[in-house]
């Protein structure tokens, strides 16, 4: 146990959660400071938890106060969690600093709405996520995803058009039928092994497991799967995806990169803990392909409903659903009894290489299609024509973020495709390899369409429908030059993804 | 002396659930909303002042017994409150109820 | 079979009964009419399964808060039936998965390992270093305070949700939940008579939940409740969003607990850690602060923002 | 079959009745409360749990007692959000079907209000 | 004494019961607002019986917290119908 590491797990998780107390009690002119002003001190708590599982090469864990589980709550940090902090509070900088002049408080004059629900949400969004990287007990993560549904919700509907509120109920409901269901699976695992806390279920699942006459234990796969259906609902994997493409492209273009870049990877977050981290080997090697076989068909599925789109927004909304579909080649590429254990974990690398440089290539893309459509006024596709000429530092930015996207090198998303791609070859999982290389063509050919009209001339008698700052231009290209440049990173930085990772390849139950 | 508190319990409580047999049958039988919104409050809060009296004979000391007399009071409030403006809703509705 | 028993399979038999009108009524005002029957007819389940503090949480919850919500909302909307109910393939597809995991739960309950594991003895074993007697309360702000501030910023974050859906032109307006009916005499009765009364019910119960059933979550219900009371009345106005005070004890709760859980840091070495000494008494300040909080909370969520000027 | 049974098999019917009436009521409304409805199942299986959990002179596990309360908290706050979005909905559009294609199409244009995240 | 007491909680329910399927049935609102009324009153009785049943007296705050707020629901109603909500009315 390293108590030590505490106080930075604490400080990660309430930071935000004083921002937010900080705003609801003083003036409303400072709400943006205040957030902004939080958000260096919550990535340098970051890189001091990464740096502290780097240098330890081991997870940290804190029971708060004192009380060890199963009775208190345990907050534990591995390499994936300290790679999840850092990436969220890069995101949720970069979103802080698009958004800050569009939700300024108007000066001397009465507060307006827009301005502070924007920062109190974004705040809540990130308390939210960090709970979520940071939990180790069911039911701390049950309230973890709701502080997450409630602030993601609101920011869907801030403009209160009636079809972003649309947008929002739907994605409400979704994701109240996504915690029902988890929370049911919580509370079978809690009545069948007296614990919620996930590594000490993990030694009582496998205690049980390696009894001499195995009980079956169907409380455990019940529990499983409707938490992983309840989750799948949040991450909006096909065809569960219904509501993201609105939600997401209604929302503010700051939100929407948040949203698409962060929310949704939180329950898959959640999905890899309970299936690897609480499950270790014993990961059930059917639904693991069954959740390839999804992933797959949302990466299809979301290109060519992406090809098909006539809004910008919504073409990048769809682009979301494919490219989410790729996170799910984890389970079964590493957690392949077959697989060696050096393949297990170059997929397993892959896999989050593809979660951080999509995120980071997301978020540039949304801000990106968000200032292209304030510049022209709409976002048809169809109305793009010359719009690099107006805005070029937009336009690279959306491309290089696209160039991530499809795979080419030699960005992160370059890096992650090639991993997963060749721990499928080399464990003869062929037919994932042939979807990831369609799925990067199909990427290739919805970008085309916003690229090639975009890089055209302008129409004759244009005028601009509102002019973009540089800095919030620089924003967006700052991301998108950090998902290239992750296909640069030191081979010898990914080993923190395996900091604290449980052994998950050569023992899985058929 | 206890079995004599035993039987004023049982007598009252009794007493009480008749009245709640009452009311049930005043909803099943009347004919209008009205008329089921009288049979459902008068009945069923004599029913609850009866087992409410019953009780006290058990309650563990006066404080207890008390509180048995603010919730029946509370309830009778509630009551009629919600009898009143109940009643006015049934009439601003039309009577459509045949 | 036993008196108790057989109440038990009564209650059980209702309470679905209930369930299956409010699913499958046609109009959605009775099926809002049953629901709320269903909640307070929950409170007795959990009287049942021995759990007096849910009881309570549910009756306050279920019989004030979320009927009031529904109900209003239900009397207002227009749309009051579907227009085309779901497809009977969707029905007959929908009854199957959901009777398979019914039928799945089912198994996995009666199959419950015996005896059932239990954290019981360790919460009781933890009560003399939070100096409460109730263990519920302990669970609640000492064993997982956690959960409990995290639940109250996932409350404030609802009514942030719910202030986030004020029209832009209304920011700052009152709400005005009930429109601008005329007061009505009995109404105004009951508020007069029922306030004073229900304050001091929820203090109590509130005050008590140290050892006994009860807590701040409970009385500070009943505390909105009444709030809520003197509103429909019309004796008081709501507050608007922009109102500071409002503002201010809404967070003061959570800030309270907040600023005790870093203070734990320094006094006893953990985040959220009680020195002993005075271990009661800060968690009775705690509640009391989260009471008020609370308190707000509800009240706002339940009257709901100002709506669109006309 | 004991009381505990009993009200385990009942909380895992209300599970199913509720996800039928999220999956099939039209209205927003009705699914809030099938919602409520499958979480109020959830809670009840909790409570069982707690129940079965009786110990050191306890009626129940006070842990799941305690999260119960903390779920049902939850689950009011999620009530009131999606009554109060369902009603500005209606407010907005006279309707709470919120299925797209339901809505006139020139709703679904996004506006410079929606992109500038109605900050006028 | 304490089978009794259940026993009579038990009639008391079943009554409850015969009069929430009347209520529910209708036909106009204001019937249908009176399940939680009568819920309510046949609640706090079967409530203090359970209590001094099993000699939980903790069980009477439940009472009376129902008790606090059994005419909550029909005053909301009634205020909300008082003032329908603004909105064209949804096509027949």
């Amino acid at each position: 146990m390293l108590q030590a590491g505490g106080s930075l797990l604490v400080l990660a998780l309430m930071l935000p959660v004083i921002g937010i107390l900080l705003i609801m009690s003083l003036d409303a002119r400072h709400t943006g400071k205040i957030a902004l002003a939080l958000m260096p001190a919550g990535l340098a708590v970051a890189l001091a938890i990464a740096a502290r599982v780097w240098t330890t090469q081991a997870g940290l864990e804190y029971f708060i106060g004192g009380w060890a589980p199963p009775l208190g709550v345990a907050l534990r940090a591995d390499g994936i969690s300290a790679v999840m902090l850092v990436t969220t509070s890069v995101v949720i900088g970069a979103a802080g600093l698009f958004a800050r002049a569009e939700f300024r408080q108007p000066d001397n004059q009465p507060e307006a709405r827009a301005p502070l629900m924007f920062w109190l949400l974004l705040l809540g969004i990130w308390a939210g996520l960090n709970a979520v990287f940071l939990g180790g007990d069911l039911f701390n993560l049950y309230v973890a995803l709701e502080m997450l549904t409630f602030a993601a919700v609101p920011l869907v509907c801030l403009s209160g058009k009636a079809e972003t509120l649309a947008a929002a109920l739907r994605y409400l409901l979704f994701a109240l039928l996504g915690s029902a269901l988890y929370l049911l699976g919580a509370v079978l695992l809690f009545g069948a092994y007296g614990t919620l806390d996930i590594a000490l279920l993990a030694a009582r699942i496998a205690a049980q497991a390696n009894m001499a006459s195995p009980v079956w234990p169907l409380a455990l796969w019940v529990a499983l799967a409707l938490m992983t259906v309840g989750l799948l609902a949040k991450t909006a994997l096909f065809p569960l995806h219904l509501w993201l493409p609105p939600a997401h492209s209604g929302a503010p273009a700051a939100a929407s990169a948040v949203l698409s870049a962060l929310v949704v990877k939180a329950s898959f977050f959640l999905i890899v803990r309970l299936w690897f981290g609480m499950l270790p080997g014993l990961t059930p090697w059917l639904g693991a392909q069954l959740l390839a076989a999804l992933g797959a068909a949302a990466i299809l599925f979301g290109s060519v409903l992406a090809l098909r789109q006539a809004r910008l927004k919504l073409l990048v909304a769809y682009s979301t659903v494919a490219q989410i579909g790729y996170l799910f080649f984890v389970f079964p590429l590493a957690a392949n009894p077959a697989a060696s254990t050096a393949s297990a974990a170059l997929a397993w690398t892959g896999g989050w290489m593809q979660l951080v440089s999509h995120a980071l290539a997301k978020a540039a893309m949304f801000m990106a299609a968000g200032l292209i459509a304030e510049t022209l006024g709409h976002d048809r596709i169809a109305g793009l024509g010359g719009v690099a000429r107006v805005v070029p530092i937009t336009v690279i930015a959306f491309a290089l973020a696209g160039a991530s996207l499809m795979g080419l090198p030699p960005s992160g998303g370059f890096v992650a495709k090639l991993l997963l791609l060749s721990a499928a070859v080399s464990q003869g999982l062929w037919f994932w390899a042939v979807v990831m290389l369609l799925g990067g063509l199909l990427a290739g050919g919805y970008l085309f369409r916003v690229l090639s009209p975009a890089l055209g001339p302008l129409p004759a008698g244009w005028t601009p429908a509102a002019r973009i700052p540089r800095d919030r231009q620089a924003v967006a290209l700052v991301l998108a030059l950090g998902a290239v440049l992750l296909g640069f990173a030191p081979l010898k930085s990914y080993d923190l993804l395996q900091f604290g990772r449980p052994a998950i390849a050569g023992a899985v139950t058929r | 002396m206890s079995l004599l508190r035993d039987l004023f319990t049982v007598l009252m409580v009794s007493a009480g659930g008749f009245c709640f047999l009452a009311g049930t049958a005043g909803l099943l039988r009347f004919p209008d909303a009205l008329t089921r919104l009288h049979a459902l409050t008068k009945a069923d809060n004599l029913g609850l002042g009866l087992i409410v009296l019953g009780l006290i004979a058990q309650a563990p000391g006066p404080l207890g017994a008390l509180k048995l007399v603010a919730v029946w009071l509370l309830a009778q409030l509630a009551g009629a409150t919600a009898t009143q403006v109940l009643a006015r809703a049934v009439r601003a509705e039309g009577r459509d109820s045949p | 079979m036993s008196a108790a028993l057989i109440l038990d399979a009564c209650l059980v038999l209702l309470v679905l009964a209930v369930a299956v009108w409010t699913i499958a009524a046609r109009e959605t005002f009775p099926a809002i009419a049953g629901f709320v029957s269903y909640g307070l007819l929950l409170a007795i389940v959990w009287v049942r399964l021995s759990s007096v503090d849910v009881a309570l949480t549910e009756a306050a919850i279920g019989g004030g808060a979320t009927g009031v919500l529904l109900l209003g909302a239900a009397a207002r909307l227009t749309d009051r039936a579907g227009r085309r109910p779901a497809g009977i393939g969707l029905r007959i597809m929908a009854g199957a998965l959901c009777l398979a995991i019914t039928a799945a739960l089912a198994f996995v309950i009666l199959t419950l390992p015996d005896p059932a594991p239990t954290l019981a003895p360790q919460a009781v074993a933890g009560l003399p270093a939070t100096g409460v007697g109730n263990p519920i309360t302990a669970v609640l702000v000492a064993y997982r305070g956690i959960d409990t501030l995290l639940e109250k910023i996932v409350l404030l974050l609802a009514v942030i949700g719910v202030w986030c859906l004020t029209p832009d032109d209304s920011w700052g307006a009152l709400p005005a939940p009930w429109g601008t009916a005329r007061q009505d005499d009995a109404i105004v009765l009951l508020a007069r008579l029922l306030a004073p009364v229900g304050v001091v019910v929820g203090v109590y119960i509130v005050w008590v939940g140290a050892d006994d059933p009860g807590g701040a979550f409970q009385g500070g219900t009943i505390l909105a409740a009444m709030w809520l009371l003197v509103m429909m009345a019309g004796l008081i106005a709501p507050l608007p969003a922009t109102s500071r005070r409002l503002r201010r004890v809404l967070v003061a709760g959570p800030a309270l607990f907040l600023a005790v859980a870093f203070a734990g840091f320094a006094m006893s070495g953990d985040f959220l850690s009680y020195p002993p000494a005075y271990a009661k008494w800060l968690i009775k300040l705690i509640e009391a602060a989260l009471t008020l909080s609370i308190a707000a909370m509800v009240g706002v969520l339940v009257i709901g923002p100002a709506v669109r000027k006309r | 079959m004991t009381a505990e049974q009993l009200y385990g098999l009942c909380g895992a019917g209300l599970v199913g009745l509720g996800l039928f009436g999220l999956i099939t009521a039209e209205l927003p409304l009705r699914r809030i409360v099938a919602f409520n409805l499958l979480g109020g199942g959830a809670f009840v299986v909790f409570g069982v749990i707690a129940r079965r959990g009786a110990a050191a002179g306890l009626g129940g596990d006070p842990v799941p007692q305690a999260l119960i309360i903390t779920g049902v908290v939850v689950g009011f706050a999620a009530t009131a959000l999606a009554v109060t979005l369902v009603r500005r909905l209606h407010e907005e559009t006279g309707t709470t079907k919120f299925d797209q294609d339901e809505l006139p199409p020139e709703t679904v244009k996004l506006s410079d209000a929606t992109l500038s995240g109605g900050n006028p | 004494m304490g089978e009794f007491l259940t026993g009579s909680a038990c009639f008391v329910l079943a009554m409850v019961a015969l009069g929430l399927v009347r209520i529910l049935r209708g036909p106009a609102d204001a019937d249908r607002i009176m399940a939680p009324q009568l819920l309510g009153t046949g609640g706090i009785a079967v409530l203090l019986l359970l209590a001094a049943a099993t000699g939980a007296p903790a069980v009477v705050d439940v009472a009376l917290s129902l008790a606090l707020l059994a005419a909550f629901a029909s005053v909301a109603f009634v205020l909300a119908k008082g003032s329908p909500a603004p909105g064209k009315a949804d096509e027949p």
